[in-house]
């Protein structure tokens, strides 16, 4: 509490504006942000995962696809930190190059899934009526299909490899999207000045781009943040099921389902990958409560 | 700040406790590997469980396409014929059989005094109500083809049945021995019809009692049962169980007394712990990786050499297969009949280069290697890659889904049109013959896809001809001349990269004796007993 | 002198936050005789409902915190009694009735059910005896059919029906104050009068002592014996009701009572105070109203005045009624207008 | 109320319809030859053309479909291509597996959920709440099949205490049915956490704290009853995605559930048997939100049906 020493009503109003800190949205979003404290580590744990992505391969201490058939599945040790696969690669360095794939798969997915999701939500708001029913209820159908279904036919359909894989991936998001940008498109769009732009004569296509989408951003990025983790469970899952990445790509999934053969001889195949997939899931989720607390205005304090 | 970094080590914590609860037993695994605890397991009852990877489709031998349904049905119905452990044709129902010369008539003297389960006896009416069956192209049954040739069953006498053949077949007596020639209670087949997968009747040691999807199938001893002394257990559950992991674990906390397949992987982990014992024994499974000899520049003889010189077998054994086989030295496995060794093509990078060279072919070769999605069929295929790479060749491993690859694979209509190239795959000839060892896979255009499985698009005229030879004649000694010439020419025109004959791999607890897995994978659980 | 029944002195509540503490209720008191009505009133922000939920330590989920002064209600110090201690006052000794009646019962529970909840809990009632007594209480309120009414959900009766079961809720237990944390403000203009006269003639069978805490100078004037009048936290000035209309002394206050509307009146322009409440977290050092008061003067800004009689029944918190150093006579006179 | 389930009942009619053309276009699309594929591998051509005969597949796909519906409707859902068992039996073979696994996981989980949620909402911002949030993140965020293989390691190979697989006793859901229900009651704590936490700052929270009730009372008796809307939308959406039998930790666990029938024929390309699991699947989830209405109707009172 500041206690103002002025003299007139001026300077008393000059001072208080003064000592009201200029608080940009983003300030305010920072300062929200900083105290979720996991959020906050998470973020640098997902900085830090990104820069994996991008050096990782660079770094590795082996070669992750030179295989070495006098040492294979060896513990973990001090020249192989995380021990050796079934062809004697070192498990750390797929791991680490790994990243790449698993953050591409998930980033692209969900970024297709959040773009598809998007335009058919605001669609759905913005002109309702009919147009908003069927693509509901196509979303609705989309919802109740067994995922799992969804991706054999997908894949089945264009074939094996981690680019269908994504795009198997992105269709699960599309309609979760669709539904969040809905509503939040449904709640701009009552609000009055869109109204007024509207009656003005605006083109529908200015009024979703300067005035509808820019208010739905809140919510995607939260969504997108969240939904990122769960693509890359997803996408673990189906290589799990032999219908992901193609070998001899270290996509953490595959390497845990190869892995698996091998459980109670070489546990360590196994744990790495299942370990990497989960602190990085949990960072994205983490990561994602944390936004959705500092940027949802229901949220105070 | 503080808080969160307790989280995170507290997690930590938890993480490396389950690491260590699950590194321990990687350790019992290595102790175990260099004496075993030697400790039998103890049993009690006369109760078996055996855990198999799938579930049965049917219990009608007739109408079973898959060795894991024919392992069940062989405990309750028998054949004619039937194989010994090394896949010899030993008789079984039958007594004796004589063949006529040009393999078209067969006539078998059966056994007396045997009864079904139903109390119908068996005899030759029996057999000729079954194999009736069988040969009626209106039945719909899965192993008609096997039988379509069969022109004629004739009733001699009471006990003696004589078949006539369409054709010559000379692989008859095996086609006699396969499991699809199993004997149905003609009563049961009168009564239950096309549901009598559902209710066997045979003849076998074990009698039907329950089958159901979710809890498998239950048999009881027949108590009597022909062969005097025998079954020695009381009864049997076969129970499905698809994750490997999760059948050895049952075997190892002695839910389970016999299981099978023993994933390669496990073999060493699990052999002599906990009084379990693995069975390792040769099988007539194959595996290879098939060449489209239509296509560029697998056409050239040299480049298909050159592929088998440039993947070591040793190593194939040693990673993919975790030792457990043998490396492939025909087109078919010792255990099939009339195989003939052929000399291998030893590991050799240089001369595989050379090849390659004068085939013209220059570093930087693309190629697409096709196979299942499971994680042995990908591990196989991950290994060939990386050796192929050491010669040049860049493959593209393509794991499918068995619905898209089968599809794949024969909706071909066109043999030109085959987008094929490399193929991993493996076969088991289930006659235990050499004729459904060859012909199939590479008996020439007959074999193309859609019509059978010659992938490599294999087709050589001296082959084919000697092929039909083997067919044409029940003479011991001319088909073994035929196949052998056979196996010769297919070793050197090399329409496959040859690389191993599978084991047989069986998990038991120590205590369980006369339960063993056939060369072909079937079960046999006939002679089984507890220690 | 009589008995009072509540007793606040110098009551300071406190909030925290990350940009520091403000002082939500600064220094207040205030004496509640039995069958008394005091009324509080000020601006929203100015305190007044926070001081409420402060005598029921109804804090809990604000980040606010009594952080000095007693609040003795019949001799005893609220402030240091514990949780338990103090969950049998409430509801019990003193009850509370709030501000929006839509939202203030619970909508999955029959009216029933959360009458009977409180007089099972204070009264130690049988589920049987609890039930008659919330239905005497409903009648009591002015509800026809309260056995049917008592099997009703809140989302079935109207508001002013809803504040009527929130009377008889907080009425139930014979509760000796009742604090009515603006009951009106939500209501038609008609259902207000009723409900006044409702509290008004329930109270005096009783004996209760009100609380009634409002920014509404027209429901002071019709139910209250005394006022206290708060702005920024701090009470301004306090006097029987009838001194404040005729008299008042703090510019607020007259600001206050000539925004009101006065009835045969010819207004050409409604009159409001010019201004805004000042925001908590940067009052001025001086007197807190001064950015908005007519007659700010050089000290208003320098020093807070302090809460001073100005006749035995009437105080006031201005430097326009103090003995200040200074020539005071022409200040006065330029209060009068 | 009996009207309101008449015309609920009523819609199911034209959904299923519509789900059964959907299902029945999208399996034919998945390029593959359930007649090959149940003949086996060393198959003849005319072994799969007898078996394509068989099996009805020779006919064109439009005749196919008709004879499928027209079946249907008889209530017959055809033969499985597979095992030429009643598509009715093998579904009611594998529902009451997977149904109970689900009941058994839902239960633990919901309840842990609650527990989890509750405390977290009401010590919000302590240690309490950070641990029940970071357990729920972390259990949303297992690979739930590595989890699975993580715990038969554990608690069947390493420790002997459980079986790892299969149905045989009580013990044989301690497993899947935790696995199962990890993320379950990760979801059902976060979503607990975050309605409670809004019914809290309630009116009525209020005047139930100013009417001397204690908090454990306020809590569950007043916050939780009224938090609980939401969730239980969300929980009855949980138990339709779990009753469809999930793939992966029935195929980890070997439960002889729906899943794993599904993911079998799949792998065959068994029509009718796929488009019979849909089909249960669209019936379950339809009647699963109609039980989810009327609790609604049950914890919310201003719901009326009309």
């Amino acid at each position: 509490m500041v206690d103002l020493k002025v003299s007139n009503k001026e300077a008393y109003y000059q001072q208080t504006l003064e000592n009201t800190p200029s608080k940009t949205p983003f300030a305010e979003f920072w300062r929200k942000f900083k105290k979720q404290k996991l959020a906050f580590v998470s973020f640098f744990f997902v900085v830090f995962l990104i820069l994996m992505a991008f050096i990782g391969p660079f770094i590795t201490p082996y070669d992750i696809t030179e295989p070495d058939y006098e040492n294979v599945l060896s513990g973990p040790s001090a020249k192989h930190w995380a021990g050796t696969d079934a062809y004697g690669r070192d498990i750390f360095s797929r791991v680490l190059a790994g990243t790449q794939i698993s953050l591409y798969v998930g980033l692209t997915s969900v970024l297709l899934g959040a773009i598809g999701g998007t335009f058919l939500g605001i669609v759905a708001g913005y002109y309702g009526k009919r147009i908003d029913s069927l693509i509901m209820r196509m979303c609705d159908v989309l919802l109740a299909f067994p995922g799992i279904l969804l991706a054999i036919g997908i894949i089945a359909i264009l074939g094996p490899g981690l680019g269908n894989v994504i795009i198997a991936v992105a269709i699960f998001s599309v309609p979760m999207f669709a539904r969040i940008v809905r509503s939040s498109t449904l709640a701009v769009k009552s609000t009055l000045y869109i109204e007024a732009t509207k009656s003005i004569g605006t083109r529908p296509k200015r009024i979703i781009w300067k005035h509808i989408f820019p208010g739905t951003v809140s919510s995607i990025i939260v969504y997108f943040t969240m939904r990122i983790g769960s693509a890359i469970l997803t996408a673990a899952s189906l290589s799990f099921l032999g219908l992901g990445a193609q070998p001899p790509s270290p996509e953490w999934g595959a390497m845990l389902s190869g892995g698996r053969d091998y459980l109670n001889i070489a546990p360590h195949v196994t744990i790495f990958p299942g370990i990497a997939i989960f602190v990085t899931v949990l960072a994205f989720n983490l990561l994602g409560d944390g936004l959705r607390d500092a940027l949802d205005p229901k949220i105070k304090e | 700040m503080k808080k969160t970094v307790g989280w995170l080590s507290a997690l930590a914590m938890v993480l490396v406790l389950m690491l260590a609860g699950c590194s321990d037993s990687g350790k019992e695994g290595s102790t175990a590997e260099k004496g075993g605890d030697g400790k039998k397991a103890v049993k009690e009852g006369k109760d078996l469980t055996i855990a198999v990877a799938d579930n049965f489709t049917t219990l009608d031998p007739h109408d079973t396409n898959d060795t894991l349904s024919n392992s069940a049905e062989k405990t309750m119905m028998e054949g004619l014929l039937g194989f010994d452990e090394k896949m010899n044709v030993v008789p079984l129902l039958a007594e004796e059989y004589e063949a006529s010369d040009d393999a078209t008539e067969f006539t078998f003297k059966l056994r007396e005094g045997v009864k079904f389960h139903d109390g119908t006896p068996f005899n030759a009416e029996a057999v000729k109500v079954n194999f009736d069956r069988l040969a009626d192209p209106d039945s719909g049954l899965k192993r008609h083809s096997l039988f379509a040739l069969i022109q004629s069953t004739e009733v001699l006498s009471d006990y003696e049945v004589k078949f006539t053949l369409s054709e010559p077949f000379g692989a008859m007596i095996n086609t006699f021995a396969h499991p699809a020639a199993l004997i149905h209670s003609p009563k049961a087949l009168e009564e239950y019809g096309k549901d009598v997968g559902k209710h066997p009747v045979g003849t076998g040691p074990f009698k039907f009692v329950e089958w159901k999807p979710s809890e498998g199938l239950k048999i009881e001893k027949n108590p009597d049962y022909w062969k005097k002394g025998y079954p020695k257990v009381d009864a049997i559950t076969f129970k499905p169980v698809s994750e490997n992991g999760s059948r050895i674990a049952m075997l190892q906390t002695g839910e389970a007394d016999f299981i099978y397949p023993v994933p390669t992987e496990q073999v060493e982990g699990v052999n002599g712990k906990n009084g379990v014992e693995v069975d390792s024994e040769p099988s007539i499974v194959v595996r290879y990786m098939a060449m489209n000899t239509m296509k560029e520049p697998y056409n050239d003889v040299k480049v298909r050499q050159a592929l088998n010189y440039a993947i070591n077998k040793d190593a194939f054994l040693k990673v993919v297969m975790n030792g457990q086989g043998e490396k492939l030295d025909s087109v078919i496995a010792p255990d099939v009949q009339f195989y003939s060794q052929q000399e291998l093509y030893e590991f050799d990078l240089e001369k595989a280069k050379e090849l390659l060279k004068e085939a013209g072919v220059k570093e930087g070769l693309k190629a697409k290697l096709w196979g299942g999605n499971s994680s042995s069929t990908v591990k196989a295929m991950e290994f060939l890659q990386q050796q192929l790479a050491a010669v040049g060749i860049t493959v593209e491993v393509v794991p499918m889904e068995s619905g898209t690859l089968s599809d794949k694979i024969w909706s071909v209509q066109n043999p030109e049109d085959a987008e094929l190239e490399l193929y991993y795959g493996g076969w088991s000839p289930s006659t235990g013959d050499a004729d459904w060892g060859i012909r199939p896979l590479v008996g020439g255009k007959e074999a193309f896809p859609p019509n059978s499985y010659n992938v490599s698009y294999y087709d050589n005229e001296e082959v084919n001809k000697l092929i039909s030879a083997g067919l044409q004649t029940a003479d011991e000694n001319a088909r073994a001349d035929a196949y052998e010439k056979a196996q010769k020419l297919i070793w050197d025109d090399a329409p496959w990269v040859f690389l191993s004959a599978d084991n047989t791999l069986a998990g038991k607890k120590n205590y369980l004796k006369g339960v063993y897995l056939l060369p072909d994978g079937s079960l046999s659980v006939s002679e089984a007993e507890i220690e | 002198m009589e008995e009072k029944v509540l007793q606040v002195r110098n009551l300071q509540t406190h909030f925290t936050s990350d940009s520091g503490t403000v002082k939500a209720v600064d220094g207040v008191s205030f004496e509640v005789g039995k069958g008394e009505t005091l009324g509080i009133v000020g601006e929203s922000g100015s305190g007044k409902s926070v001081t409420s939920l402060s005598i029921m330590r109804l804090l809990k989920d604000t980040p606010g915190k009594i952080a000095g002064g007693e609040i003795l209600y019949e001799g005893t110090d609220l402030t240091t009694l514990s949780e338990r201690e103090m969950r049998k006052i409430r509801g019990n000794d003193i009850a509370m009735i709030f501000q929006e009646p839509m939202t203030s019962l619970n909508p999955v529970y029959k009216i029933g059910r959360q009458l009977e909840e409180s007089i099972i809990l204070h009264m130690k009632a049988s589920k049987k005896a609890a039930r008659e007594r919330s239905v005497q209480m409903l009648k009591a309120v002015g509800i026809s059919r309260p056995e049917k009414i008592v099997h009703e959900f809140p989302h079935q009766l109207s508001g002013g029906m809803r504040q009527r079961v929130m009377i008889a809720m907080a009425m139930a237990c014979n509760p000796k104050v009742l604090i009515a944390d603006e009951p009106t403000t939500a209501l038609d203009v008609t259902i207000q009068a009723q409900i006044l006269e409702l509290m008004k003639s329930l109270t005096t069978t009783t004996d209760t002592a009100i609380l009634l805490i409002t920014h509404d100078l027209g429901v002071v004037a019709e139910m209250c014996d005394r006022v206290v009048v708060m702005y920024g936290g701090r009470a301004v000035e306090e006097s029987d009701v009838v001194s404040i209309f005729t008299n008042p002394k703090h510019p607020y206050t007259q600001g206050l009572l000539e925004s009101i509307p006065k009835i045969g009146e010819r207004v050409d322009r409604l009159q409001s105070i010019p201004g805004n409440v000042p925001i908590p977290s940067h009052m001025p050092m001086g007197c807190k109203f001064a950015p908005r008061c007519p007659h700010a003067m050089d000290i208003c800004w320098e020093k807070e005045p302090s809460f001073d009689k100005v006749t035995t029944n009437h105080s006031v918190r201005c430097w326009l009624h103090e003995e200040v150093p200074q020539d005071e006579s022409d200040l006065v006179g330029s209060s009068e207008r | 109320m009996l009207r309101f389930l008449g015309k609920r009942l009523l819609q199911v009619i034209p959904i299923l319809i519509l789900v059964s053309i959907f299902i029945f276009l999208f399996v034919h699309m998945i390029p593959g030859d359930p007649a090959r594929l149940v003949a086996g591998e060393d198959a003849t051509i005319e072994d799969v053309e007898l078996v394509r005969k068989e099996l009805g597949l020779d006919k064109p796909i439009t005749e196919q479909y008709v004879t499928y519906m027209k079946n249907l409707f008889r209530g017959d859902f055809g033969t499985s291509l597979k095992t030429n068992r009643s598509v009715s039996y093998e579904i009611g073979e594998r529902f009451m597996p997977t149904f109970w696994l689900t009941v058994w996981s839902m239960l633990w989980a919901v309840a842990a959920g609650l527990l989890i949620g509750v405390i977290s909402a009401t010590k919000r911002n302590k240690w309490q709440d950070y641990l029940g949030m970071f357990g729920a993140v972390s259990g949303l965020s297992l690979p739930s099949f590595w989890l699975g293989l993580m715990l038969i390691q554990l608690f069947a190979v390493t420790l002997g205490w459980l079986p790892s697989g299969g149905m045989d006793s009580w013990k044989s859901y301690i497993l899947p049915a935790f696995t199962l229900g990890t993320g379950v009651a990760a979801v059902v704590a976060r979503f607990t956490r975050s309605s409670l936490m809004d019914v809290l700052k309630e009116d009525y929270i209020r005047t139930g704290r100013s009417k001397g009730l204690n908090e454990r009372r306020i809590t569950w008796g007043h916050g939780l009853r009224n938090a609980m809307i939401p969730v239980v939308t969300m929980t009855g959406l949980q138990f339709g995605f779990l009753l469809g039998g999930s793939v992966v930790i029935e195929s980890v666990f070997s439960w002889p559930g729906l899943g794993k029938l599904l993911i079998d024929s799949v792998a065959y390309r068994d029509y009718p048997v796929i488009q019979g699991e849909m089909l249960i699947f669209a019936l379950e989830f339809i009647l699963i939100n109609l039980v989810v209405d009327l609790l609604y109707g049950i914890l919310n009172p201003q719901i009326r049906y009309e």
